[in-house]
């Protein structure tokens, strides 16, 4: 009955079209009239709101962009408030795909969620776009047709530092992290490549999400005396991190490394406290492109503040949802032609320009960072066009 | 002697049923409005063994999230991951491992009592949150999935389709009439005699010769695993568990939908649930700070409508009850 | 005595310093009416609450036909026997007066812990339920709402439960608090019908009736048994007026 | 863990725990005078923290901002207590439990209304921002010790106001019985007010000294409202003398846990406090 009911919704309106287009004699196909529909998941509320409000900021600077309009299509977004629970993430995929028919769905930030909305969009006729949530799963073991990323994968954003850490001549170091998905999936990449490379994890810290209180932990560390700290923190806890380890005094002595999450859109927080602080991320708002400089412009230019990391991933949802529908010429009803074109699709990011791979996943060059005047400034390319492994998916 | 305490409830019954057995013709293939009305239709059940316990029984709690979750981790533990298993039989399972979970805690929390229980309740509920979220084998943060559904037959025959949504919808519906017929039962057996007296003199129950420790352990363990069973249909209708279940929030979510339906009346629960629900999905459509009307909207309730809605409906009929 | 069916030895009940019950020695018979007297304070009412198993004894021994039932918990106090009102009205406001006394008779009765049947369907409940009511001479409130019926109707409605509970000892604390005269004569007529079967032990204010009611009597001063003898030689004690008029300042 | 190290945990124990003791005191005081339980307490940890924040930019000044933000506080306290609180004292827990919840919706949105929802931080201020050498790598900020004694001041002038003036003998009267207090002709629903207010006061007074080492985020009240519950019951409801040694209890619980048993550390305070409920159901001190 699903389908009977659908096929009837979309009858009636292309009934009513073709009359009105026997009417005007308008050259438009019948579906351009159509809004494409775009859900966006996002938290608006709670620990993560901020990040929401960039990635919406930037998703909508790229439609504008297009004057909000795709092979003459208007673009219609519909607003969702995930609050970053993943027990509502299921409800609320199923509210923008099966009732409001959205075309595709762009969220979320928090992994947890993304988990949820994956499950319930699966076989849907949406295509989902993360902005975002790093799970590495995302577009590994439950990788989908239809599902995209136009951010990175945990993996990608950690990898590369442990190849570097040892470059930069730290034999022992000590990991340390929230004890939640994307936080080990950082500490076990970094792992990877810093015993590849011939480094020693002595010890491996996990601190109870989201606890912020680290002075035990910060004690601990300096009695263990590494040659450097690999940590991941974001957000809130990352500010607290940062001016704990300064404020110990263990800033001087013991260099601190991170996933850039580390000193990404909390440095001005963090004050003092994170001048040389050495990260890896796809991203730096001082990058030196072209792309980058005129993005974060206009960006200025419209919110009044500058873009971060969150604001240039939902910039690129924004750019991927526009080259693809352009490319269909406006036709979003075959998703499976969508899907194509997005596959081969290359992407004008401020980041650099990446394209996809297998798993949907970014293609992308991560960068070696240092806080240098409150700013992530790029020391070198850390690697070029890195793949994440998509351990488990079978794209 | 009637199974409803009084006129209004007898209406609202009624039609609450007999509309929910047939929207579905006219939402025909709207899988949203049907996925949303089985969503509420499982918070109802929550809610109402929430209003079981504290409203009837008296013992107020701010951990029940706890049992919601255990009901759908408890499945997706013991079920084969690639493999349909029956579902009557798994319901069994839920109900009989909460229970026997819910005695446990229940052993401890009920040495204490009102503000001292709403706390070590709140305190456990956490404990188990972490529990899980901090562990590996259990998904963490992120939790689990659920990857295929149970099948529903009974000696081999096979009514209710649980992938098809208005299957489940029926499910649901079917689960919550058996859930209010069942606290209607025992709200009016002998049990329900001594656990109306313990509740609203406790002293005096112990006087009379009833160890309300045993009725109060009987109480928390019944409530305690209908809401596992919530928590089980929960998470077959999206197909995940996580440790968000548990939070705190959804236990006080949940009280708050408990009050607004009318403690202790058990109906009200259905009427909290869609009535906090429904306001919920209407103001988080206007505004992005939904919370802050939502919030004056519970301060407003409890400073007003002292009996809830269902409180407010027995005036309205100009009913007093036969309690 | 020969025939003491309650009895308390060297009974001892202390709040931190405070010694409310102080090596207390007391025996009570059966088929009599005995009440407590004493001033504020002299503790009466924990007395009550201690043999009926409300407060547990800091030390010392009660006494029930004979054997020791100190370590009884509170709940089994009633269920061996032992009932009691309680001095500040103590019923179930939101209950009819019938199921008040039915809430009563079925922890006799049993069946509390069967989650299925319906309450109305166990007749043997209601029987004694009734004939409690009866007693007490509340028959013909037996659906009104016990929040409604008038303030004496309570105090009735109170020992009606008691009684439902088929007690070979009824533990009475102030049943005539707070009443007016003719309200207590309701009250007093009761109580000379029920000590003709049961043992009485009667913690009351208004000294009219102790004296019209009791066999024997017994005067506690700060814990501490002061006297016990018949209405008689207590009147004419002057060890008793000493003690109220010496402690406190009420007087008989 | 040589000598050393192991002071140095039980200084971050101690140190933690006398911050919990600041953020639960209040919240115990006013349990244990009115009866009510807040569940917005939490709440006000993060208004008092966003206050400072926010004085601290407009000012320049963390110890104006400090004056401003706690008279603000006091204020709240008032307003909240004299149109809403007012009209819970009659009722059960329940409602209370229901009110307090609604208190935490509509504080949530103001923050976000007001501050947005990136993390702020505080700089700490220039007075205090050194440190001290405590081992040849560890040195310890002077703010944290400047919080700690801070603590010390607010419970040792707690103790001398509940028990040396007329304030702390009606606060004393008030906890053992409503009716006396009634009856000495104390105006009773003054005394709710004021103590109310030093309830609010004393919770964001935690969120003002916190600022600086915090980072300040939507959200951290209810985090510190858990926290501040496990103190207060083991401590005994009321009891400030019990939230004084259960918050050193679990901040030290809490510190070594961390350390010696990772796996376990995210649940060690509510094992405790289930532990110590098993033994005594009522707290360690409750009079």
């Amino acid at each position: 009955m699903n389908n009977k009911k659908k096929a009837f919704q979309s009858v009636l309106p292309a009934t009513v079209a073709a009359c009105l287009i026997s009417m005007s004699s308008s050259a438009y196909a019948a579906d351009n009239s159509d809004p494409i529909k775009v859900g966006v998941m996002l938290p608006f509320s709670g620990v993560y709101a901020g990040l929401g409000e960039s990635t919406r900021n930037g998703l909508k600077q790229a439609l504008k962009e297009q004057g909000n309009t795709i092979a003459g299509r208007p673009v219609e977004f519909i607003e969702m408030d995930t609050e970053a629970k993943p027990a509502r993430a299921p409800e609320i995929t199923s509210s923008l795909v099966d009732n409001q028919h959205a075309d595709f769905v762009v969220g979320p930030v928090h992994s947890g969620v993304a988990m949820g909305m994956i499950k319930s969009i699966k076989g849907k006729d949406s295509i989902m776009i993360i902005p975002n949530a790093g799970a590495n799963a995302a577009t590994g073991a439950f990788c989908q047709p239809n599902v995209f990323r136009t951010s990175f994968s945990s993996w990608q954003t950690a990898f590369p530092m442990g190849k570097e850490a040892y470059d930069m001549g730290y034999k022992k170091i000590v990991t340390m992290s929230w004890n939640y998905g994307f936080g080990k999936e950082s500490l076990a990449a970094f792992n990877e490549s810093f015993t590849a490379a011939g480094g020693e994890v002595v010890k491996k810290m996990l601190v109870p999400f989201p606890k912020t209180e680290f002075q035990s932990y910060l004690t601990e560390i300096a009695s263990i005396k590494p040659d450097a700290v690999f940590v991941f923190f974001a957000g809130g806890g990352a500010v607290k991190f940062v001016k704990d380890y300064d404020a110990m005094g263990l800033k001087g002595k013991i260099p601190l490394l991170g996933s850039g999450f580390l000193t990404e859109g909390t440095t001005k927080a963090q004050g003092p406290a994170s001048e040389g602080v050495i990260t890896t991320l796809h991203y730096a708002d001082t990058l030196d492109i072209e792309k980058n400089t005129s993005f974060r412009q206009q960006y200025e230019a419209l919110y009044g503040k500058p873009a971060d990391l969150f604001a240039v991933q939902g910039y690129d949802a924004g750019q991927l949802i526009a080259a693809a529908v352009t490319a269909t010429e406006g036709n979003t009803s075959d998703k499976a032609a969508l899907i194509k074109q997005m596959e081969q699709l290359e992407i004008d990011s401020p980041r650099g320009a990446f394209h996809f791979s297998k798993a949907h996943n970014p293609i992308q060059t991560i960068y070696l960072r240092k806080v240098v005047n409150g700013q992530n400034t790029v020391i070198k390319t850390a690697l070029e066009n890195l793949e994440d492994p998509a351990r488990g998916c079978k794209l | 002697m009637s199974i409803f305490s009084n006129k209004s409830e007898k209406i609202f019954i009624y039609l609450f049923f007999v509309i929910g057995l047939f929207i579905p013709l006219f939402l025909e293939g709207n899988t949203f409005y049907i996925n949303k009305l089985s969503t509420i239709i499982i918070l109802a059940i929550f809610v109402m063994s929430l209003d079981y316990l504290v409203g009837r029984t008296g013992l107020i709690t701010l951990g029940h999230a706890m049992f919601y979750g255990l009901g759908g981790y408890i499945f997706t533990i013991l079920a084969p991951e690639y493999e349909a298993v029956n579902f009557w039989i798994y319901t069994f399972y839920v109900m009989l491992i909460s229970g026997f979970i819910a005695l446990i805690v229940g052993l401890i929390v009920l040495r204490t009592s009102g503000i001292y229980m709403i706390m070590i309740t709140l305190a456990l509920a956490q404990m188990t949150f972490y529990f899980f979220a901090d562990s590996v084998e259990y998904g963490g943060q992120d939790g689990l999935f659920i990857y295929v559904k149970p099948e529903t037959s009974i000696f081999g025959l096979s009514f209710l389709d649980l992938e098809n949504e208005t299957h489940f919808y029926y499910l649901c519906l079917l689960s919550l009439f058996n859930c209010f017929a069942f606290f209607k039962v025992i709200m009016n057996s002998s049990f329900g005699r001594v656990v109306d007296a313990l509740k609203e003199n406790p002293d005096r129950a112990t006087a009379l010769g009833y160890n309300i420790f045993h009725f109060r352990l009987i109480a928390y363990v019944l409530a305690s695993s209908l809401a596992a069973y919530a928590g089980y249909l929960f998470a077959l209708q999206f197909g995940f568990v996580n440790p968000g279940m548990m939070s705190w929030d959804i236990s006080a979510t949940a009280l708050v939908m408990a009050l607004m339906g009318g403690l202790g009346s058990i109906y009200g629960a259905i009427i909290g649930s869609f009535v906090y629900e429904g306001l919920h999905y209407y103001i988080e459509h206007l505004t992005e700070y939904w919370m802050f009307f939502m919030g004056s909207l519970i301060i407003i309730l409890v400073l007003t409508l002292k009996k809830g809605f269902a409180g407010f409906l027995n005036d309205l009929s100009g009913g007093k009850g036969n309690e | 005595m020969s025939n003491t069916i309650l009895e308390a030895e060297n009974l001892c009940k202390f709040w931190g310093g405070l010694k409310a019950l102080n090596e207390l020695n007391i025996k009570f018979a059966d088929k009599q009416l005995h009440s407590i007297v004493g001033p504020n304070g002299a503790g009466k009412s924990t007395l009550l609450n201690t043999l009926c198993g409300a407060y547990p004894a800091t030390s010392g021994v009660i006494l029930y036909q004979g054997k020791s039932i100190t370590n009884l918990k509170a709940y089994e106090f009633c269920r061996a026997g032992i009932g009691r009102s309680f001095q500040k009205t103590n019923i179930f406001h939101d209950a009819t007066c019938l199921e008040n006394c039915c809430i009563a008779a079925q922890q006799r009765i049993g069946g509390s812990f069967n989650l299925f049947r319906n309450r109305s369907t166990n007749k043997s409940i209601t029987e004694i339920a009734n004939s409690a009511l009866k007693q007490v001479g509340l028959n013909g409130r037996a659906d009104t709402k016990a929040a409604e019926v008038s303030y004496g109707e309570q105090r009735q409605l109170e020992i009606a439960m008691v009684l439902a509970t088929d007690p070979k000892v009824l533990l009475l604390d102030e049943p005539m608090a707070g009443m007016g005269h003719e309200e207590s004569q309701i009250i007093i007529s009761l109580l000379k019908e029920l000590k003709k079967h049961y043992c009485i032990v009667l913690v009351e204010h208004d000294m009219d009736a102790v004296f019209e009611l009791s066999d024997l009597m017994t005067v506690m001063v700060d814990g501490q048994h002061l006297i016990t003898d018949t209405v008689e030689n207590i009147r004419n004690n002057p060890l008793v007026q000493d003690a109220y008029l010496g402690n406190d300042d009420e007087v008989f | 863990m040589d000598t050393s190290l192991f002071l140095v945990q039980l200084l971050n124990g101690v140190q933690y725990g006398l911050l919990l003791f600041l953020i639960a005191s209040g919240l115990t005081l006013v349990f244990g005078v009115m009866g009510i339980l807040n569940l917005a307490h939490g709440s006000m940890y993060m208004i008092g923290a966003y206050l400072a924040y926010y004085f601290t930019t407009l000012t320049g000044s963390f110890f104006l901002a400090f004056i401003i933000s706690g008279s603000i506080a006091l204020l709240i306290g008032i307003v909240i207590e004299r149109f809403l609180i007012i009209h819970l004292y009659k009722r059960d827990h329940l409602d209370q439990v229901l009110l307090t919840v609604g208190l935490i919706f509509i504080f949530n949105s103001i923050q976000s209304f007001v501050w947005g929802n990136d993390p702020l931080g505080v700089e700490v201020p220039a007075l205090l921002s050194g440190s001290i050498k405590l081992t040849d790598i560890i040195e310890y900020p002077i703010y944290r010790l400047f919080i700690s004694a801070l603590c010390i001041v607010v419970a040792v002038s707690m103790y001398l106001t509940i028990n040396k003036t007329k304030l702390g003998m009606m606060i004393r009267a008030g906890e053992s019985d409503r009716a006396m207090v009634e009856n000495l002709g104390v105006d009773i629903s003054k005394l709710f007010t004021i103590v109310f207010a030093i309830g609010v006061f004393l919770a964001s007074l935690a969120g003002i000294v916190s600022a600086p080492i915090v980072s300040l985020v939507p959200g951290m009240g209810e985090h510190v409202l858990i926290s501040c519950f496990v103190v207060v019951v083991i401590g005994g409801l009321g009891s400030i003398k019990g939230a004084f040694v259960a918050a050193l209890i679990v901040g030290i619980v809490d510190t070594y846990s961390s350390v010696l048993l990772p796996q376990i550390s995210s649940m060690s305070i509510y094992l405790l406090m289930a532990l110590i409920l098993l033994v005594k159901p009522q707290g360690l001190f409750k009079n």
